[in-house]
């Protein structure tokens, strides 16, 4: 059969979700390295508390589809223990709440180990876990957390934002010889894509312009790209030209990319779900006013949630996280437009 | 009804509880409810049976499964109710939802969402109670599933080594999320790991109300006179998923029947009409207490959205 | 006797150290509030591992000086539940490295019940820990994360910096009703001063300007005072008059303070010992950024730690630490003198 | 000499590790070693005899108190001194100091300043020999202090749960910096905490060399074999205090003349005499043990201070 001949591809381009994507992603890693496993709190028997390895238990078994007893500390421990000795675990913690329970064993043991040791050993090490807020699950699980860990040097931090950085951060994280952490927003699990059948590999780190724009660079990452996003829209409408910048990596920055798109707008928002003292977003804009001091237009802008424990009922959540509104009017403020 | 006052209200707590958590499930379905849910549907002669043991000045810490507790200690079915529609009526304003259910008046410490984190804080609770020589017991419910973390050991640790009044409640219902037992712990012989603080410790048949609330009872008396902490293990089982997010893929439809020929909303009546119980009390209490979920729902439903404009109110406490 | 013919007050003024006045703070408050206690490991029998609790055992007994087991989460969250419980418990958690144990709880319970509960209760805990490098502790001991701290809303975050106030801190902390994090930098215990005899109470909140100036604004906090101090000095020898603020308070921020500084002086130079990436200088060069823009004649700078895990070799633990030569050379750089 | 040559080891082993700690502690006072200094002076039959009962292939996971555990597996101690010296010659050139030795060569894993830190680290290196189906055991160090941390739990059921090769070994010296371990753990018999996760477990006389060497041996065999995680108590002492700064003030003179009367650096000897020793034997050992460590201080004086321009290597893996 000739190419010529070949019955028309079918056009059935399924789509692809976040969730699905981290999991082909995974799929792929252990089908192509067997140090790789999953291990992790509800991974197995129960399919991922959100989903992203079910079915995986079937495939791989319970020795490389781990489930382990609530037990933060002691198997993000055990994960940093078995990258050094050899293996290539990808740890799920459910989410960023309880990482504090296990953030000794990162800062402590994760982040220092290469360096202390003058090299002797590396972490190859990558722990998954859920972030943000905006499903109404309250003070104690509504956290965004990953400007902490992005303070911390011998860690690296990305914040996957697209359906196609979700299928592509797994083996790229595992190809990174250092711990890595991956911050999954909780809101983007449903998000989808039509992707290729055979996705490029991804790089790791480096922020990846979403839009273009030339009057103001509003700098996310995570969860509030959509909304970004949507503001970016809305603003094109009333005659401002909005560049997004998504971070991807909080740790290193791609300061480079921060800069270049700010000295063409002079103006920059930054929009970051965090507790807006001493969010990551502070971190952006210090570097945009230390570095583009000259080139800036305006003051920037800096979003983020407002600074009470995230609530339950909905309108009071609303009102606490940062919203289109909110960004688009901390825009207009940057070119001089005042409502 | 020839039966005893006290055994009518064990009855009544209970499908208070059920009743109250099968209108959650319909109301997180039509999405009146949002957030986590977790019923404790199939466990109610625990929160039932447990609470009714304590004084009203006994402390009480729960965990983010604790809508049957709070029923118990008393706490309104109309405010619960306005709380998980987040109405500014509800016990938190709105604040807390399920998750979180707080009393300060019925000194019920809540609800808490992160698994363990509660027993350090009964650690403190009765510290604070042995000071001021105040009698009071602080019950401390969790689940079995929280016996990993290491905060159990701790506070364990702590109440023993200070001969703290600590009543620790393990609700052993067999699973945290889909993990069974036997899958989170070496040792599925959970007093064990009680008596190596040398905390007394037994199990308790946490399907029967009555041996439910004759075990703390006794437990608190202990703990109480000086006794120092005391830890039982209150074997139980969730007939539903463990929240309303959960596909329940990791135990067979065989083992929750089994179970659910204990349910203690069949076996309780049973064991009161043999004690000569009138055949249709049980649906003059159902009728009661339809009334009171209706009057909460209502309530719920008339109630006043959590207002925006106090959203920054008590992030920090008002000055005194 | 008449005032005059009263002989000549003893000279002797007796110093008193950091440590001393720490120690003084808590007496006042364990004797006049009985609900007051102090606990945490080794505070009692070995009299507290930076010697802060020396001699109260003895006074006040093993109730109110209470030794705890190696167990941060559990005595950290039970001095939480005592607080509620009607006392007012002052926690030791020897140093902010461990602190990362405790921090689940004092992140989602202290922080949160206060707003969860819609003020059905308050959490009048006082946490202190020893803070900060320099003393080649090397790379598990040598943290400086209060910035986290002041990062959650329902905290209050303090870094007493002189020996006045870490004389009048404790007892301010515990007139609170909230929690309040002591932050105490290592190198601090032995500096010394004069006290009056009867030390007037301290505000908890609000900045201190330790030393005025007209050229540009030293922004500072905790251990790092007596080195911006040093700075200032060196500066105002090459006829750069600098002033120093020093924060105390780095939750609730005296965000007025600082701009009404700076709109003064016109530039800032913000030093935190921290990891500069995402350490609460960020924050105070982000609001400068944002709200004395139009005032500033130079780019704020930031002075951090490098962001290497803290080595223990003294060159090296040096040249990680913010130094007065760093200082020095940031300042001149914002008044135009480049060297 | 007519004992053993092991046994001629063991004492050089334990001899060298007091030296070479004396030697630490004099450079301390002279200011040329910095930082935290923890001697293990009165406890050098646990690291020598456990440590000799490992094989080479086993993985090594100590605490900040580990210059006894480095020695006894080989680190040399000129590398060792260096290190203290913060040299870029020491094992870790010079960044770990005193707390943080480590041997990648020797699979020793060091040193940690964080309490209980090192056993999860030790449960994910049994899991990746188990794994990868190396017949290797981990052996972990910690003092009874670390027992009552959450992270021991934690780790002893995932070893347990999993069946794990680990052999959790701790140095019971009776205190955690000033704490009694009365003070610090209602029920003192530490086996028993062990026994909890189904955990083998027992006691060992941790100031007779020969006891130690032989329970390790025997432990890590039955770990080796499938056996699942085993634990030791070792009981031991300290005759220092807990660390340079430490005023000592929390135990009487009498309890450490006491346990000095079991010094292993007087009793061994003994016993090696009684066996045969030659009396001038020990002191053969002494002048050899002396030019070591005088070699391993010369080494160190003379070495290169760790090389500020690579102050930002290693903080993440170099591209292999
Ligand atoms: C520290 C922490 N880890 C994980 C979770 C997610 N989680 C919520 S409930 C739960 C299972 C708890 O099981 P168990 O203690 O047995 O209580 P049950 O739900 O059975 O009542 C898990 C893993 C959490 N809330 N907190
Ligand atoms: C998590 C943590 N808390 C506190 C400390 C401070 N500290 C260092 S050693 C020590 C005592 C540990 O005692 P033990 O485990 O018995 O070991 P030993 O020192 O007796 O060898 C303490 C409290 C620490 N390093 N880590
Ligand atoms: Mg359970
Ligand atoms: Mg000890």
């Amino acid at each position: 059969m000739t190419a010529a001949s070949k019955p028309a591809a079918p056009e059935a381009t399924p789509t692809t979700t976040y969730r699905e994507a981290l999991r082909a992603g995974l799929r792929d890693a252990m089908l192509a390295d067997d140090r790789v496993f999953l291990m992790g709190e509800d991974v197995g028997a129960y399919g991922g508390s959100f989903g992203v390895s079910r079915g995986l238990l079937k495939e791989f078994g319970p020795l490389r589809i781990r489930d382990t007893p609530l037990s933060e500390s002691g198997f993000v421990g055990a994960g940093i223990g078995a990258a050094i000795g050899g293996m290539r675990p990808v740890v799920e913690v459910m989410t960023v709440n309880f990482s504090l329970l296990a953030l000794d064993q990162i800062v402590n043991t994760a982040a220092t180990l290469s360096h202390m040791s003058n090299g002797q050993f590396s972490v190859p090490v990558v722990i998954r876990m859920t972030t943000g807020a905006g499903r109404q699950l309250a003070a104690q699980h509504s956290h965004s957390l990953e400007g902490w860990y992005a303070h911390v040097p011998g860690l690296k931090v990305v914040t996957p934002a697209t359906v196609e950085d979700a299928r592509g951060i797994i083996p790229a994280a595992l190809a990174d010889p250092n711990p890595v952490l991956i911050f999954e927003h909780g809101s983007l699990y449903t998000d989808s894509a039509v992707l290729p059948a055979d996705p490029a590999p991804i790089s790791l780190t480096g922020a990846a312009t979403r839009r273009s724009g030339s009057d103001v660079t509003l700098v996310t990452f995570g969860g509030s790209l959509p909304r970004v996003l949507e503001a970016a829209e809305f603003l094109s409408q009333t005659g401002v030209s909005a560049e997004v910048l998504d971070l991807r990596c909080l740790r290193p920055l791609d300061e480079d990319a921060i800069l270049a798109s700010v000295r063409r707008t002079h103006r920059a928002v930054i929009v970051d779900e965090a507790w807006r003292s001493g969010a990551f977003a502070a971190e952006v804009a210090a570097r945009i006013a230390e570095r583009a001091f000259y080139d800036l237009d305006a003051p920037v802008e800096r979003i983020g949630s407002v600074e009470v424990p995230i609530p339950y009922a909905k309108a009071l959540e609303d009102a606490a996280l940062p919203t289109v509104e909110r960004i688009v009017t901390a825009a207009l403020r940057t070119v001089g437009r005042h409502e | 009804m020839t039966v005893t006052d006290d055994a009518r209200q064990r009855l009544r707590s209970m499908l208070l509880t059920r009743r109250f958590e099968e209108r959650c499930a319909e109301l997180y379905s039509a999405s009146k409810i949002r957030g986590f849910l977790h019923l404790s549907i199939g466990q109610e002669a625990v929160s039932t049976g447990a609470v009714r043991a304590l004084t009203a000045d006994d402390a009480i810490v729960a965990t983010y499964r604790e809508h049957g507790h709070a029923l118990a200690r008393g706490v309104p079915a109309e405010t619960l109710m306005a709380e998980m529609y987040g109405r500014a009526e509800g016990c938190c304003g709105g604040r807390g939802g399920s998750m979180h259910l707080f009393d300060a008046s019925r000194r019920f410490y809540g609800g808490n969402a992160i698994v363990a984190a509660g027993l350090p804080l009964a650690v403190g609770l009765a510290m604070a109670d042995q000071a001021q020589g105040r009698p009071n017991v602080t019950a401390c419910f969790f689940g079995e599933g929280a016996m990993a973390e290491g905060e159990f050991h701790e506070a364990m640790n702590l109440a023993a080594l200070w001969k703290l009044p600590v009543l620790f409640l393990c609700e052993n219902n067999g699973y945290a999320m889909g993990t069974a037992l036997a899958r989170s712990e070496s040792e599925t012989d959970l007093c064990l790991k009680a008596s190596a603080y040398e905390v007394p410790a037994w199990p308790v048949d946490g399907m029967d109300v009555e041996a439910v609330e004759a075990s703390v009872a006794h437990a608190a008396l202990a703990v109480r006179e000086g006794g120092g902490p005391h830890f039982l293990e209150l074997r139980t089982y969730r007939f539903r998923a463990h929240s309303m997010y959960d596909p329940d893929l990791y135990r067979s439809k065989q083992e929750i029947a089994d179970w659910k020929l204990r349910d203690p909303l069949i076996t309780y009546p049973q064991q009161l009409e043999a004690r000569g119980m009138e055949a249709d009390d049980l649906q003059v209490l159902e009728r009661e207490v339809k009334a009171e979920l209706d009057a909460a729902v209502e309530f719920a439903e008339g109630g006043t959205p959590a207002p925006v404009g106090e959203l920054l109110r008590h992030v920090y406490a008002e000055a005194s």
